[in-house]
């Protein structure tokens, strides 16, 4: 039981959980917001911010809870902008898909596809520009990366040799659509960035440790003017595309396709590697963290009127 | 909008039945993008289409709107008469330069030897923290380039007959839906019909004020003439039904009339369709004051504490236009419990 | 516009001056952009940038509109400040998603935690075959949305002190230049100096007709009221400067005063910037006579002969607000011969 | 001297031609539009079009003079549309950069870089759904495949197995940015497209038997089901990227790169195949043809002004 293991599990863990708590409130209505659950996901996350350290930067998709939090973004900040409370991370004007932590390195997520891909290049090229080993990681589904955006923003990478690193998040799904009916060569992913002059990497079943160290060797070489790289994790979304539930009845995919998946969950599987002493400890402090948070957006105040004026122009 | 040939039909399932019929009657009528032939199917208004007609004429895309768009453009050049679906309209600006560098311009520009037969679908979100990127009526970007027509049917009736002229017709169409109209009802023909683009429909009468309304804003200046009504201020609902072209003309004719107009756009006024419409009543003609309302002036906001501030409601329609229709009179607003019942519409969910 | 430290300048001198002055003062500023390094320099507005701040603050990118933009509001959101240039506004259609979904709502929809400091730099073409793809003037396009500031320079004062002023504001700025201005001169103040946005400038001063103009049209208006002013019209010609954020007041102010409003746009008039100034004085005064003049609501033709029809000239701009002024009186237009010298400016490549 | 050889000596010769005239009367000021002209790069155009059928669809940017006519697009239209006359093949609405002839399978070029794509991708897809065994070629310079819509239309096209042949015209530079400013690997584009599932075929001597050979088997592939295909031609542009100048003394390029391809000329390759007699009697029937189609736009009239407002709708 390392000291990694632990911080994986904790990390992994508390996602989790609070994507379990954002599902069962979510009925009560008092989420204000579409929520795109990243359970049975979570795991790219972790292990990518793993190897980031505070003055890095992270971006992503309308499904960034996963992200935020493995960032360490603020989690009382994440609930109340789901609440639309002025405490929320966004003051109540983002959502659910438009989390944002600037403190923690958390750029703010977007939730037209691959639209962070280049403003994440953007971040990558200011952090060669200040020259102070920072870099970027940028995550996306398997679906942006049938943008044109992508391509283009990979090839400005390479050529700039930009200290980036590609998160592609294959879920094999957008929305109910999957990848055979969106791309001719649904492994091609890797080969195009390489193509582009992106080294990539897929890892296909879901590792935690896998992903975690394919990030680590790009992170390391990125750091010392290596440029970019990408890793395309295959993952398995447990969830609706967006909403609460489950979704296997619904005809475009069904529970022997997710079975493998989770009998593969890494929250579980790193769970298996802990003295049960330490794993309760890490879950009660999570619950209690949760809790506290939940508390802490349903106490909060609504934004006031005027709100909607302030900020248009900075 | 009765005949003895037609039943209520609720918009989205207006917008299936067009679809179905156009393309029986038409084999190069084919219909795609994200999620057309999904198990939803567009909240039901392409649901079935894919059994029907199979996967030849419906299927969904890779997403890549920009290339799409310029599919579209290019099938609906060499003859094709393609339909176009987006599921928010946000996601159009992914595709203007298709849309404004070729599909605007294709006939012109090449000296009339092709024509663009396309039909863009866009559906315009609101509530349920749709926010900055899901909720944008751009309808005014489309209306600004000459060669594009723009089209914003308000009710189920309007729905059908509007999109069954659109794939008719052999210029670009930009078709904008309101998710919140997709579960209202009216009355709509069985047969085939076509609600001719360019005619304007005055949907109350009034002499006190002319309340032109755009998209959702009609059933939205609808509630406010009623609740108008009830404080003795009739006014003159008018929808356009279409942008592009415009039936100034029923516009000007009805402010000359009742020398008010407020104009009550689903998009944001600077440069708006609102302005449009302003600049062009006053250009015409003189004497009439002129209002316009829309979006506030900022990014949608999803918290629902200030997105109800962001949109123009029943409540504030009717109090603005009270206002100009009796400016000597001490201000009015409706009974909030009254003007609650006419606009708390809720969209939640699906997506 | 005079003062002892200053002289004359062309207006692609004094945009250069403005990056040469801000990229000494700022080392965050960065410039970049199809073509911004090559030999030609964008007509000279670049040149000489890369030999002075080096290729990593000056240069060229892939041919990739869309994910250029991206990276510029990403760098801005980090902390640097881009200039980002487009050899046409046309060609912006292609990251309309990235400034209208991000760039614009980046500061809002994100609580105010970011900020996008960005410029973005578009030349729109005129004459000389530019045509459908290479004439827009798509000002309207970003002025309809909340978050973009849109400043269009008519003159070399007013570019460099804009430019300046751009660089330094905190938000995105899209700035407008026309390519028939670069080699007109003005008066330039020899230090760095910020032209303020939202504080439009009198021209021309008279009290018959307000005339509104909008980047190279203030300068066709200007020629106008030199015509009008020989056949005995005097014209207030106003000049906004910025668009976002638009000094209304000095317009309605004016037209107050003269009773006529003429605006003239360097782009089509359905939904654009005339619209706008139309509405706005027309829902703040009464009694003023408006009228527009812009693009013909066409796309732009090639051939010369279509061309010349296809904008506003002093020639068309003092006839219409001749019938304006003088309702009662014959209809009047400038002599040609004298009109002619007023307009006949013509861009023959470079490209 | 195959009969081959003589049909594509007279359609690079005719080209070349045109452009030279072109060239000559341009300072003249009667030619009302930007010219791009193809010196140097005929052969793309007149190998691919070789192997085309009346039925069969070209488009391309606005370098497209050569396709145009390569593809039996209106000699004496073209002219008189770069005069701006009524009789031009747009009727002086479109210019240079936007020829067309339905009739002759051109479907109309576009000055934004890339457009001409997706477009071309759109006719394909058309051609596919008619099932008649028509294809589509679509030209496009180096710099077009660094816009998104390029990899955007390729997977969309390998997805459908859509009957279009994508021609890359690298001539090096995208005005006067060599390919090594704008790409991390030059030599990646037909890496790019083999990733998306799109078969590709480099040629980089500027043979335009080679081009020949390789787009005929890629048509005779995509005729019967075979899907898209890709040649990436690598050429030389010898005049300006706009105008009808030489621009060796300009500082970004030198004679020196151009020599080995004026040495390789295809022009002269071919002229010098052919026996003296029939090169004649090509040679002379293109001037004909020329002075008649000059002499044409020359005495066409201009354009009425309500053509203004004519064809906004159709
Ligand atoms: C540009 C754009 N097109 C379409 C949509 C609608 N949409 C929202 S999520 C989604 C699927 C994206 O799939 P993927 O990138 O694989 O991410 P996942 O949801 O699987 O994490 C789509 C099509 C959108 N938000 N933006
Ligand atoms: C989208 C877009 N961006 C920029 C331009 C300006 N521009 C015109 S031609 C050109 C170079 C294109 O290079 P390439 O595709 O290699 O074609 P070539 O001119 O070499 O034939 C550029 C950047 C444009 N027309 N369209
Ligand atoms: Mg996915
Ligand atoms: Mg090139």
């Amino acid at each position: 039981m390392s000291e990694e293991t632990v911080r994986l599990y904790r990390s992994l863990k508390r996602i989790r959980r609070v994507e379990e708590v954002t599902a069962e409130i979510y009925p009560s209505d008092k989420i204000k917001s579409p929520v795109h659950l990243a359970i049975g996901q979570e795991q790219v996350s972790v292990a990518v911010c793993d190897v980031l350290g505070p003055r890095d930067w992270v971006g992503g998709s309308y499904r960034s809870h996963a992200m935020h939090l493995a960032k360490g973004g603020s989690l009382p900040g994440l609930i109340a902008e789901m609440y639309g409370k002025e405490t929320g991370c966004c003051r109540g004007k983002g959502g659910s898909m438009h989390v944002i932590d600037v403190a923690a390195g958390v750029m703010g997520s977007s939730a037209v596809v691959g639209t962070q891909i280049p403003m994440a290049t953007g971040y990558a090229l200011a952090a060669k520009m200040a020259g102070d080993g920072s870099v970027v990681a940028v995550f996306f589904g398997d679906g942006a990366t049938e943008e044109g955006c992508f391509y283009e923003s990979l090839n400005f990478a390479a050529l700039h040799r930009l200290p980036i690193l590609y998160v592609c998040e294959n879920n094999g799904y957008a929305i109910h659509e999957p990848l055979s009916k969106r791309r001719a060569r649904p492994e091609g992913i890797c080969g195009a960035a390489e193509a582009l002059g992106v080294p990539a990497t897929r890892i296909d079943d879901g590792c935690v440790f896998a992903i975690r160290s394919a990030a680590e060797t790009a992170v390391r070489t990125m750091r010392t003017g290596g440029g970019p790289a990408l890793i395309e994790a295959v993952v398995y979304r447990w969830r609706q595309h967006v909403g609460p539930n489950e979704d296997y009845d619904q005809g475009y995919r069904g529970h022997d396709e997710a079975q493998p998946w989770k009998e593969r969950d890494q929250v579980a599987r790193l769970a298996g590697m802990l003295d049960p002493a330490t794993r309760e400890a890490v879950d009660a402090g999570i619950e209690a963290e949760i809790e506290a948070a939940v508390a802490f957006a349903e106490s909060s105040p609504v934004p006031a009127a005027e709100e909607l004026y302030a900020d248009v122009f900075a | 909008m009765s005949s003895p040939e037609s039943r209520t039909l609720r918009y989205v399932d207006a917008l299936r039945e067009a679809f179905e019929q156009e393309m029986e009657r038409d084999s190069t009528v084919f219909l795609f993008g994200l999620d057309v032939d999904d198990h939803l199917g567009i909240q039901g208004s392409t649901k079935g289409l894919l059994e029907r007609f199979g996967p030849e004429r419906v299927f969904t895309t890779p997403l890549s709107e920009d290339a799409m768009t310029g599919v579209a453009i290019g099938a609906a050049m060499a003859g094709r008469r393609p339909v176009h679906v987006h599921i928010r309209m946000d996601f159009m600006l992914l595709c203007m330069n298709q849309l404004v560098n070729i599909a605007a311009k294709a006939h012109y520009m090449w000296g009339g030897q092709v024509r663009v037969p396309l039909v863009v679908r866009s559906m315009v979100g609101k509530s349920w923290g749709q926010g900055a990127q899901h909720s944008q009526g751009l309808h005014a970007l489309f209306a600004h380039i000459p060669g594009l027509k723009v089209v914003a049917p308000s009710n189920a009736h309007d729905a059908k007959g509007c999109m069954i002229a659109a794939i008719r017709d052999d210029n670009p169409v930009i078709f904008m839906e309101h998710r919140l109209l997709y579960n209202t009802e009216a009355d709509v023909p069985v047969a085939p019909c076509e609600v001719p683009f360019g005619k304007a429909r005055l949907c109350t009468r009034g002499d006190d004020i002319t309340i032109v309304g755009v998209s959702n804003m009609v059933q939205e200046a609808i509630r406010a003439a009623e609740l108008l009504a009830e404080a003795g201020v009739r006014a003159e609902v008018v929808d356009p039904i279409s942008i592009v072209p415009l039936d100034i003309a029923t516009i000007v004719r009805s402010a000359r009339r009742t020398r008010r107009l407020l104009v009550v756009d689903n998009g944001w006024t600077m440069c708006g369709v609102s302005a449009e419409i302003a600049a062009r009543v006053a250009e015409e003609t003189e004497g009439v004051r002129i209002r316009r309302m829309g979006f506030a002036p900022t990014t949608c906001p999803t918290s629902p504490w200030l997105e109800a501030d962001f949109y123009p409601n029943p409540a504030t329609i009717a109090e603005t236009a009270w206002a100009m229709a009796r400016p000597d009179a001490p201000a009015w607003r409706p009974d909030p419990e009254r003007a609650r019942l006419a606009w708390q519409v809720q969209f939640k969910g699906p997506f």
